[in-house]
């Protein structure tokens, strides 16, 4: 037809480029539909959820009825879409907004980050290899493991791997120093203990000490304690510490100073040392600068030995001190001029907050009354402290626990610690609480104490009130309130008041803008203060926090001077992430729960009087046993093995989903098929005996390329099995399950799958039970003949009824209805394997509805006119092909796929020819309808 | 100019010297996947790539025996499974001719295998490798035997 | 007319069939014979060997040797025919390709000397004959593997026709220009394609005179075999069993290339083929065995032993 | 048929050859198991080889320039790169040296990944000397490697469809709305097939003329269709995109000649008329479905022996089908069980009785099985016959009795319908037999078309170019048969939008002089695609190569030597072997 009036040609075509088509769905049908297409010279995008096209057929051992092998007849099939120049292949991609009519489709598809770049990778599997994560592959069913960056079958196209990451793990983005806790705890399992230590290195220099006093956010947020406890995580890293100790395998550290410009740290705490450190990495010649005679700042001055040795501390620092980091103490430097003067180009101030707060009481100034950074300094630096029998600790913080305990040791008979909440805001360590507990120190809690009882100017006794929770204040914690006339004493000759420290005014500070309470103002992202090149960070900033907060700032700083130093925007792109937390997979029915580890300790009787470790460590077995409890939430832990193991630079991390406009001007819709969950019948067993599995699982276990290298075993005892039952139509022809029709297939692929069982053992017996067998198609009825001639299957006319496992042999009693001599049957068979019928795929619904086409009862997409037009939808220009309209068997989904690329490329070839939409609409229309539309 | 090289059973670093025919698109591929899913096995055997094993003259075989190899094997799409229809039963016909052939002639078939491995069976591909090499070691070097 | 031409007649071990070809030229002979001044032919002259060795260097135009060369005396006369002959000529199957004599390889000598002459009911004292007669070689060499030829003439035996032109040829000096063509070039019967699914002996059954044998499953090996025997056989309701050996390049292996053709002809199960085609060896290297690639096996595997007995 | 003549040219003469080995490292995927420097070294001794070198990846945008720069800077004309399998990499180092100006069949791959370093990992040494060995093959090999034209074979944009049933009507209407010419044969004088006569379609309710009419109507019209009823094809000839056929019309004196590009075969199935069976043809009242479905809609159901209304039916399923050792008719015929399940449904509305004979029932697929719901619904008896002992039907003075045995109720029956209809097998229709010579298309034991592949290309056949769709592929149910039929244009369009399609040049070709008639080529070629050169006396095989696959099959099996098997010829397949077995004295190590 030549256009006659081309004033009619429909004005939104014109602006159309090249006539394109997008086909969704790349399983087999899919495919055809594709190649079919671009086979006339039009271009396809060809869109698909997975890494890989293929769709089920991969994943299927043989085909029936001809038994060719589904894999050798698949792959060419695979390579000619890859390499056809008019396909477009979009793998790991999703359609996501479909509008616009037949000739001009707008269609937004996203691209799911593969972290892989498709253009680089080789295929090589590098990076599998060195990948920790194992998880079930889903390609095999769950029966096999394949890697978090994985390849989903050797003959997967595109040949490139993809990794498996989704969202954020909870316990890495809840660590303020960043330390990539899945990782290590995944790396360690697998003994791989070097390259664990070797990532929390990546985010401290204290792995030793951190994984001692940590406050442990991440186990805090951990989703393994949504099930049952958090994974240890702090004493998992202090466990790779020891073992490193142990074993002598720290790794020998070179300074790596290349760069000119000096970089001075004020304070050698937590946050200036790890700013050293992370700079000292960069090659910066880095100078700490430390009013005290001793580097360390508070966790040497004011955490308690017996929890942080002091050897590890200093260990630690040293292993800074080798990158090349110089450590200059008693020095207290005075103004920011005077490093400037001495030629340091950047300067990070770390000065802390070590002033202790006062309780504003009376007779607090009294003699035996101490605050608890001075006290626990003390006692660190091993000056006299003298100390009564009773001794009352005021707090409950850290500082007020380490005060406690620290008393005890010194000999203190009885010590009681007051504070003013309930337990439950109870801020210390959880695990330091249960210890001082253990020890025998008294808690009073909901008590505040309003005045120091003394005699002479000593301490007599404390006077305190009973408290009461009222609503939550600014902190998110309940208010505590005074309540009235409750007032009671507490006899004690000693008293040590923690609660809190604050930021001494100090002369450098004068040169910098200071927030009322004498913290430093700086940016909250880069920690730049009001003076250019001069950094802050750790509690000076903070104020009184934690050790991992500050270690957080150190790095954070580092970066910001890093930036600063090579003239680059030290802010651009640093905002804070909106993180997604991952949960975990876990099918809470099939989850057993193990609690975490405890940590072994010295003996309550050997603790007192003695500052040795109270903590004694994981032992090996103990530790792989708690880093086995990780959920590997995310699945790819980022630990960057393979980032280092590629050759090709074909990794990235930071990829981010992308969105594609496509202008196309038909739809082909072959999303396929799920199969039915046969859990849902409960009397067959599925999940609960191990020999109970599916056909799709069959398919794998006989597959040469599956799990087993195709070997024919048993999942409860990995034995032959000799007396296989298949079960069909399960999920089909049921309209108690909402399954009412026919699923097609499966009375031919059950014969086919009984068939490969004879092949794989010729003396196994093998029976079917079965409603009807339809073997309808080509060929068919000749293999079902043959499948009880040549094969010997017996088949058995009758559904099964109830499964039991006979507990000697995990072998299954099942009982059937023998329909064809009305007797039931008990049978036992050691493997059963169940057919499920197919469904429609997972949301077509959706799909459906961004398409505007409709979807028929059973939920497949409707076709317009099933005699005349059986591959159209019902909206003009979008067809259906594959299982997306109803279950199909391979041939026929092929052709249909073709049948979908004619009728799309009808509107195609009208684009070319500029014709007008009364054209399409003549030739698309089911040829009825056109002539009642037309007679009317 | 060329001799054939010589080597000896009694020699211990005597390795067998194996041809191996495979078709483009079940054995080769199944050599292939034999690769990729890193299986290993012996490597006596030289490749080589031909279509079909409906290509395979009989006298490329005996040929190579001939000009010293100490097995041939010959590898193929499984009956039914060929790429080109049937031209594997064609092949199985002309071996079980030149099998038994060979064994009037003296030489071992044991010598010779045809095995059918389709694209998916790696492990298949490289067992049967492996079994052929076995039997030719056991055999000793070709230029010896004799019934 | 010119001077007769010198002509030589050696026969190695044969059983004198292709010389007897030769005679049946019959009347043509009276051309033939008057250009020819024959200077050896033991069966035929009355020349002695000494005769023959002491003949100058290639004192003789032509060469006719006819068999294969299994005795020390044969191998002698050989290379003497060599020496003395300008044009050697490899007469019929045996000299070209071993022909059936080289069968024998299937066993080694022993075997054969027990076959022939201590298992053998028909020979008294069951003793291997040593005196009086010369050595036999462990193994049937071709004799291409001794001496050079100029012309291989195959056929067992090659036809008159074949002969007389060939002879014609070579008086007239010109070059012998063979046709390619195999045995089903001249074969009359219809041939259509379809696959045989069984393989008939030739007794069985009565063939249908029109169509071709092979596709009736006779195994007719017209089809590897040059055709100089101008289908004599096959027209004549008789399968070709390939006495011409292979056509050019003749030194390919014959068997093989039967094979490859009979197994497309016929894909059957291995086990009812190899059940149906007795003795293949026979069958597809009955003239051939001694050119084929696994009698040079046989012969190297021959010498290594004795070299090893040697050493 | 056109060739393209990449670097063919410069081929012409013999020059001297210049072999360039690329030896890959595939990052250390091969160099962590073989030396390829190694490799490379040893192959720079090897005999016309003129430049080697090795690389971290050489299928990388640098690897290929430097192909590319080398086969120019050392005017290379044969390429090997060691590396991949080809079947991975092949066609992208073709493309670099086509790039290059070089023939691409002067390129060769040697396999050191999958074949060498991944299956050897633990043996480094025997691993470099495998692949030193492969290489050298591979040298051997290319030196005997020639140009091949590329070619191409120019598509006549019309196609032909045979048959004119729904399938034949589809395809046809699906071609010319997307622009192409049609040319639709139909032997009988009305388009329409089986579907013209069956008076309830199922799924849908139209009685099937008034289905068809509207897709008879367009056809009609259509200016891109040629129709021709009452047309036979005398002659047909030819290959792929150049097909010539030659068609008798009723009443028409001179044939009709048509340049095709490509066929459709839709010559669909005819019911199995069942003569002797189940007495059939001792009463008018037993009849087939295909019998009741093309009486004439009545008000009242009438018994067609007597006039009496009927008041019960019986169906019996099965008849002609699903019979093992029976010919023809051992497949199931797929719509039956449907239709036997529709109509009845139906007739239980008007009738007393409607009793179902079958051995299963396969209302397969979505919705087909709601007929057999709504059948028993309506009170449809179901009753199960075994395969073993089919129901028997006796007639006496027009009273029809019947007696099975209903397997799931272990009894014996007895029933007396007023009539019998009979679910008859489609079978391949009168004539089969020629279509499948013309058009030389085999058959399966069902008697329907082979597909080139049953389950990967099933409207396609072993003749290229040929496609087939509906019932003359196997019994389908009309729905299907549109399927097919859109399916089949599908392939159609596709040769005629490309014009031209390449063939393979890796073809067997015969040597004229050498060939003795002997037709065992003919045998071995599953494609048709050797056949005879009737202009030579004898006549001699010749090989239409748009037709040949390319598997060698006939090469092989030729006993005179006379066919070529392109790119995998003799000499190179022996050159390889040689090149393995037979190490030049000179030089040391070698073997395994």
């Amino acid at each position: 037809m030549t256009v006659d009036h081309p004033t009619q040609t429909n004005p939104a075509n014109k602006d159309t480029q090249e006539p394109s088509a997008l086909v969704i769905g790349g399983g087999v049908a899919g495919m055809q539909a594709a190649l079919d297409i671009a086979n006339q010279g039009f271009k396809v995008h060809l869109v698909e959820k997975t890494p890989s096209i293929g769709g089920h057929m991969a994943a299927i051992d043989k085909t029936f009825p001809t038994l060719d092998c589904s894999a050798c007849i698949l792959t060419p099939r695979l390579s000619e879409v890859a390499r056809h120049p008019n396909i477009e292949l979009l793998t790991y991609s999703e359609v996501k907004r479909v509008t616009g009519k037949a000739g001009n489709f707008h269609v937004e598809v996203i691209r799911k980050p593969r972290y892989i770049l498709e253009d680089k990778c080789s295929g090589c599997g590098d990076c599998s290899e060195v990948c920790p994560i194992e998880v079930a592959n889903e390609f095999d069913e769950g029966l096999g493991f394949r890697k978090a960056t994985y390849l989903p079958f050797p003959q997967a196209t595109p040949n490139v791997y993809t990794i498996d990451k989704r969202d954020h793990p909870a316990c890495r983005i809840n660590c303020p120093a960043g330390v990539n806790a899945q990782a290590f705890v995944t790396l360690m399992n697998q003994k791989k203990y070097a390259e664990a230590i070797r990532i929390v290195r990546d985010a401290i220099p204290f792995p030793g000490t951190l994984g001692r006093v940590c406050v442990s956010w991440c186990e805090g947020q951990c989703q393994r304690g949504e099930y049952d406890e958090s994974v240890s995580i702090r004493n998992l890293h202090r466990f790779l510490s020891d073992y490193e100790r142990e074993h002598n395998t720290q790794v020998t550290v070179e300074p790596q100073i290349k760069r000119s410009e000096r970089v001075a740290v004020v304070g050698a705490g937590p946050a200036g040392i790890s700013c050293a450190y992370h700079l000292a990495r960069k090659g910066y010649p880095v100078t700490v600068f430390e009013k005290r005679s001793e580097e360390g700042g508070l966790l040497k001055y004011a955490i308690p030995e017996y929890r942080l040795p002091r050897d590890i501390l200093q260990e630690e620092i040293q292993w800074v001190a080798k990158h090349g980091v110089e450590f200059v103490c008693d020095r207290e430097i005075q103004s920011i001029d005077e490093l400037k003067d001495e030629g340091f180009k950047a300067v990070f101030i770390a000065t802390g907050a070590s002033h202790s707060n006062k309780l504003m009481i009376a007779g607090e100034d009294s003699k035996g009354v101490y605050h608890a950074i001075d006290f626990l300094d003390r006692v660190a630096s091993h000056k006299p402290v003298e100390l009564g029998e009773r001794v009352v600790v005021i707090g409950g913080g850290d500082a007020a626990v380490d005060s406690c305990r620290t008393a005890l040791r010194l000999g203190a008979s009885e010590v009681t610690m007051i504070y003013r909440r309930s337990q439950v805001e109870l801020p210390a360590i959880p695990s330091e609480v249960e210890m001082a507990r253990q020890e025998g120190i008294r808690f009073m809690f909901l008590t505040n104490p309003v005045e120091v009882l003394t005699q002479k100017g000593t301490v007599q006794g404390v006077k305190c009130i009973r408290m009461r929770l009222g609503e939550p204040d600014h902190s998110g914690r309940r208010r505590p309130i005074p309540i009235p006339d409750s007032e009671f004493t507490v006899v004690a000759d000693t008293m040590i008041i923690a609660v809190g420290q604050s930021v001494e005014p100090i002369p450098l500070h004068n040169d910098l803008d200071t927030t009322e309470w004498g913290t430093i103002i700086t940016d909250q992202v880069t920690l730049q203060t009001s003076n250019e090149g001069v950094f802050a960070g750790g509690d000076c900033v903070l104020g009184p926090a934690t050790v991992v907060q500050a270690v957080g700032q150190g790095e954070e700083a580092a970066i910001s001077i890093d930036r600063y130093l090579n003239g680059l925007d030290i802010r651009a792109g640093r905002d804070p992430e909106v993180y997604r937390i991952a949960r975990p997979k876990i099918d809470q029915s099939t989850f057993i729960p193990q609690a975490r580890a405890e940590m072994p300790h010295q003996s309550i009787a050997s603790r007192k009087g003695d500052f040795s470790e109270v903590e004694l460590g994981f032992d090996e077995d103990t530790a792989l046993d708690e880093s086995g409890r990780c959920l590997n939430c995310t699945i790819c832990c980022e630990c960057m093995n393979c980032v280092e193991a590629c050759d090709r630079d074909a990794i990235d991390h930071s990829m981010k989903e992308e969105r594609l406009s496509l202008n196309v001007g038909a739809i082909v819709v072959a999303t396929g098929y799920k199969l039915f969950e046969v859990s849902k019948y409960k009397r067959l067993g599925y999940g609960k005996f191990k020999n109970v599995i599916t056909a799709m699982e069959f398919e794998r276990l006989i597959n040469a390329a599956g799990p087993t290298q195709g070997h024919l075993i048993r999942l409860s005892d990995g034995k032959m099995p000799k007396n296989i039952g298949f079960v069909q139509c399960v999920g089909a022809r049921d309209t108690q399950k909402n399954v009412p029709h026919c699923s097609r297939v499966c009375c031919m692929y059950g014969i086919k799958n009984a068939v490969m069982a004879r092949e794989h053992d010729p003396e196994a017996k093998v029976s079917i039970y079965y409603a009807d067998i339809r073997a309808f198609g080509k060929g068919f009825e000749e293999f079902f003949e043959m499948s009880k001639t040549r094969f010997g299957v017996n088949f058995v006319r009758g559904r099964v009824g109830e499964v039991d496992e006979n507990p000697e042999n995990d072998n299954l009693m099942i009982q059937v209805e023998n329909t064809e001599t009305g007797s039931v049957e008990k049978v036992e068979h050691d493997l059963l394997v169940i057919s499920p019928g197919l469904l429609p795929a997972d949301d077509v619904n959706i799909l459906a509805e961004e398409l505007g086409i409709a979807l028929s009862d059973e939920g497949y997409i409707d076709v317009r006119n099933e005699l005349t037009s059986p591959v159209d939808t019902s909206k003009m220009g979008i067809f259906v092909c594959g299982c997306a309209d109803g279950p199909k068997d391979i041939p026929d989904s092929v052709t249909a796929g073709s049948a979908a690329a004619m009728r799309a490329s009808i509107v195609l070839g009208g684009m070319i020819a500029g014709q007008d939409s009364e054209h399409t609409i003549e030739s698309l229309a089911p040829e009825a309808e056109l002539e009642t539309t037309k007679s009317r | 100019m060329v001799a054939i090289a010589t080597t000896s059973k009694m020699d211990p670093d005597w390795e067998p010297r194996i041809i191996a025919y495979c078709c483009n698109w079940c054995s080769y591929a199944g050599a292939d996947l034999a690769g990729t899913s890193r299986i290993q096995y012996p490597p006596n055997a030289r490749i080589l790539r031909v279509n079909c094993t409906g290509r395979i003259d009989v006298e490329f075989i005996l040929a190579a025996l001939d000009m010293g190899a100490d097995g041939v094997l010959v590898s193929g799409c499984h009956p039914g499974d060929c790429h080109y229809t049937s031209g594997n039963l064609k092949a199985r016909a002309r071996w079980a001719l030149m099998e038994k052939v060979i064994e009037q002639s003296g030489v071992n078939p044991k010598r010779v295998r045809l095995q059918w491995a389709s694209a998916s069976e790696a492990q298949i591909f490289a067992d049967g490798v492996r079994t052929l090499i076995d039997q030719v070691k056991e055999l000793g070097p070709i230029k010896r035997e004799w019934r | 007319m010119s001077d007769p031409v010198p002509v030589a007649m050696g026969q190695g071990s044969s059983c004198w069939g292709c010389f007897q070809s030769l005679i049946d030229i019959h009347l043509g002979l009276a051309d033939i014979l008057p250009k020819l001044e024959i200077k050896y032919w033991q069966a035929v002259a009355d020349f002695k060997l000494h005769h023959l060795e002491n003949y100058e260097d290639k004192s003789i135009v032509v060469g006719f040797y006819e068999g294969m060369a299994r005795t020390e005396e044969d191998i002698h006369l050989l290379k003497v025919m060599r020496e003395k002959c300008q044009i050697l000529i490899a007469f019929g199957s045996c000299s070209c390709f071993g022909g059936i004599p080289t069968l024998a390889n299937q066993s080694d000598i022993e075997e054969c000397y027990d076959v022939k002459f201590r298992e053998n009911k028909t020979f008294k004292d069951g003793k291997v004959p040593s005196e009086n007669l010369p050595r036999i070689e462990p193994v049937v060499r071709p004799n291409s593997e001794y001496v050079d030829f100029d012309i291989y003439l195959p056929g067992c035996p090659p036809t008159s026709k074949l002969i007389a032109t060939a002879i014609n040829a070579l008086l007239a000096g010109e070059t012998l220009d063979l046709p390619p063509h195999t045995v089903c070039h001249y074969c009359s019967r219809e041939k259509k394609e379809t696959p045989i699914t069984e393989i008939l002996r030739p007794f069985t059954g009565k063939a249908d005179p029109e169509r071709c044998l092979l596709e009736q499953g006779y195994i007719c090996l017209g089809s590897s075999t040059w055709g100089l025997c101008e289908g004599q056989c096959v027209n004549k309701g008789v399968t070709c069993r390939g006495c011409f050996g292979p056509p050019p390049p003749i030194m390919s292996d014959y068997g093989a290339a039967a094979m490859s053709m009979l197994g497309t002809y016929a894909p059957i199960e291995p086990d009812k083929l190899v059940e149906q085609v007795k003795d293949p060896l026979g069958t597809f290297y009955r003239f051939t065995y001694g050119t084929s690639h696994l009698n040079r096996m046989r012969v190297r595997r021959e010498d290594m032993k004795q070299a090893q007995e040697e050493a | 048929m056109t060739e393209d003549s990449v670097g063919m040219n410069a081929m012409e003469s013999k020059e001297e050859l210049r072999i360039g080995v690329f030896v890959c490292h595939c990052g250390h995927n091969i160099a962590g198991v073989v030396d390829v420097e190694d490799v490379a070294k040893t192959a720079a001794t090897l005999p016309n080889v003129v430049f080697t070198t090795h690389e971290m990846f050489t299928c990388s945008d640098a690897g290929q320039e430097t192909i590319r720069t080398m086969i120019h800077e050392h005017n290379l004309n044969r390429v090997i790169v060691a590396s991949c399998s080809p079947r991975m990499h092949e066609p992208t180092f073709r493309r670099v040296v086509e790039e290059a100006g070089l023939n691409r069949y002067l390129f060769e791959q040697v396999n050191l990944r999958e074949h060498v370093s991944w299956c050897h990992m633990r043996e480094p040494e025997a691993a470099t000397a495998k692949a030193n060995d492969l290489v050298r093959m591979a040298v051997a090999r290319a030196a005997n490697l020639e140009p091949l034209p590329i070619k191409k074979v120019e598509i006549t944009p019309r196609t032909l469809v045979v048959g004119g049933g729904i399938a034949g009507l589809r395809a046809a209407l699906d071609i010319a709305d997307r622009g192409f010419e049609v040319v639709l044969i139909e032997r009988e004088r009305e388009l329409g097939g089986n579907v013209r006569k069956w008076a309830h379609m199922f799924p849908g309710d139209k009685p099937g003329h008034e289905v068809l009419e509207p897709m008879i109507h367009r056809v009609r019209k259509h200016k891109n269709i040629e129709i021709r009823t009452g047309a036979v094809i005398v002659n047909f000839e030819g290959y792929i995109g150049n097909f010539e056929v030659e068609v008798s019309v009723e009443g028409l004196k001179k044939h009709k000649k048509y340049e095709v590009g490509a066929v459709i075969v839709a010559t669909g199935f005819q019911p199995y008329v069942p003569v002797g069976l189940y007495n059939y043809d001792k009463s008018l009242d037993i009849m087939t479905l295909g019998d009741l479905q093309g009486r004439p809609d009545e008000q009242q159901f009438i018994r067609p022996s007597d006039g009496k209304p009927v008041r019960k039916v019986a169906f019996i399923g099965c008849v002609g089908s699903r019979e093992p050792g029976w010919k023809g008719h051992e497949h199931c015929s797929r719509y039956c069980c449907s239709a036997l399940a529709k109509t009845a449904g139906i007739m239980a509305d008007r009738l007393d009785e409607v009793v179902i004979l079958y051995q299963d029932i396969r209302t397969y697929g979505k919705e087909h099985e709601d007929f057999q719901r709504v059948a028993r619904q309506k009170h449809v008896i179901y009753t199960k016959y075994p395969p073993d002992a089919k129901p028997e039907v006796e007639v006496n003075d027009g009273k029809i009795t019947m007696r099975w045995k209903d397997v799931l109720a272990d009894t014996d029956m007895e029933f007396n319908p007023d009539i019998i209809v009979l679910a008859t097998a489609m079978v391949p229709p009168e004539g089969i037999e020629e279509v499948s010579h013309t058009f030389s298309l085999t058959r399966s034991s069902d008697g329907f078309f082979n597909p080139e592949h049953v389950k990967l290309n099933p409207v396609t056949t072993h003749t290229a170019g040929i496609m087939i769709a509906g019932a003359a592929q196997a019994a389908k149910n009309a729905s299907e048969s549109v399927i097919d039929a859109s399916g089949a244009a599908a392939k159609a369009v596709g040769l005629m939008a490309k014009g031209a399609v390449e063939i393979e040049s890796t073809v067997s070709r015969v040597i004229p002089d050498l060939c003795s008639s002997c037709a065992t080529c003919i045998t071995a070629c599953p494609y048709g695609a050797i056949s005879w050169d009737m202009s030579r006396d004898p006549h001699i095989a010749y090989v239409t190569e748009a037709k040949c696959h390319g598997c060698g099959t006939c090469a092989a099996a030729c006993p005179s030597n006379a066919i070529i098997m392109l790119h995998s010829t003799n000499e190179q397949i022996m050159a390889m072997v040689e090149a393995y077995l037979c190490v030049p004295v000179a030089t040391p190590g070698g073997g395994a």
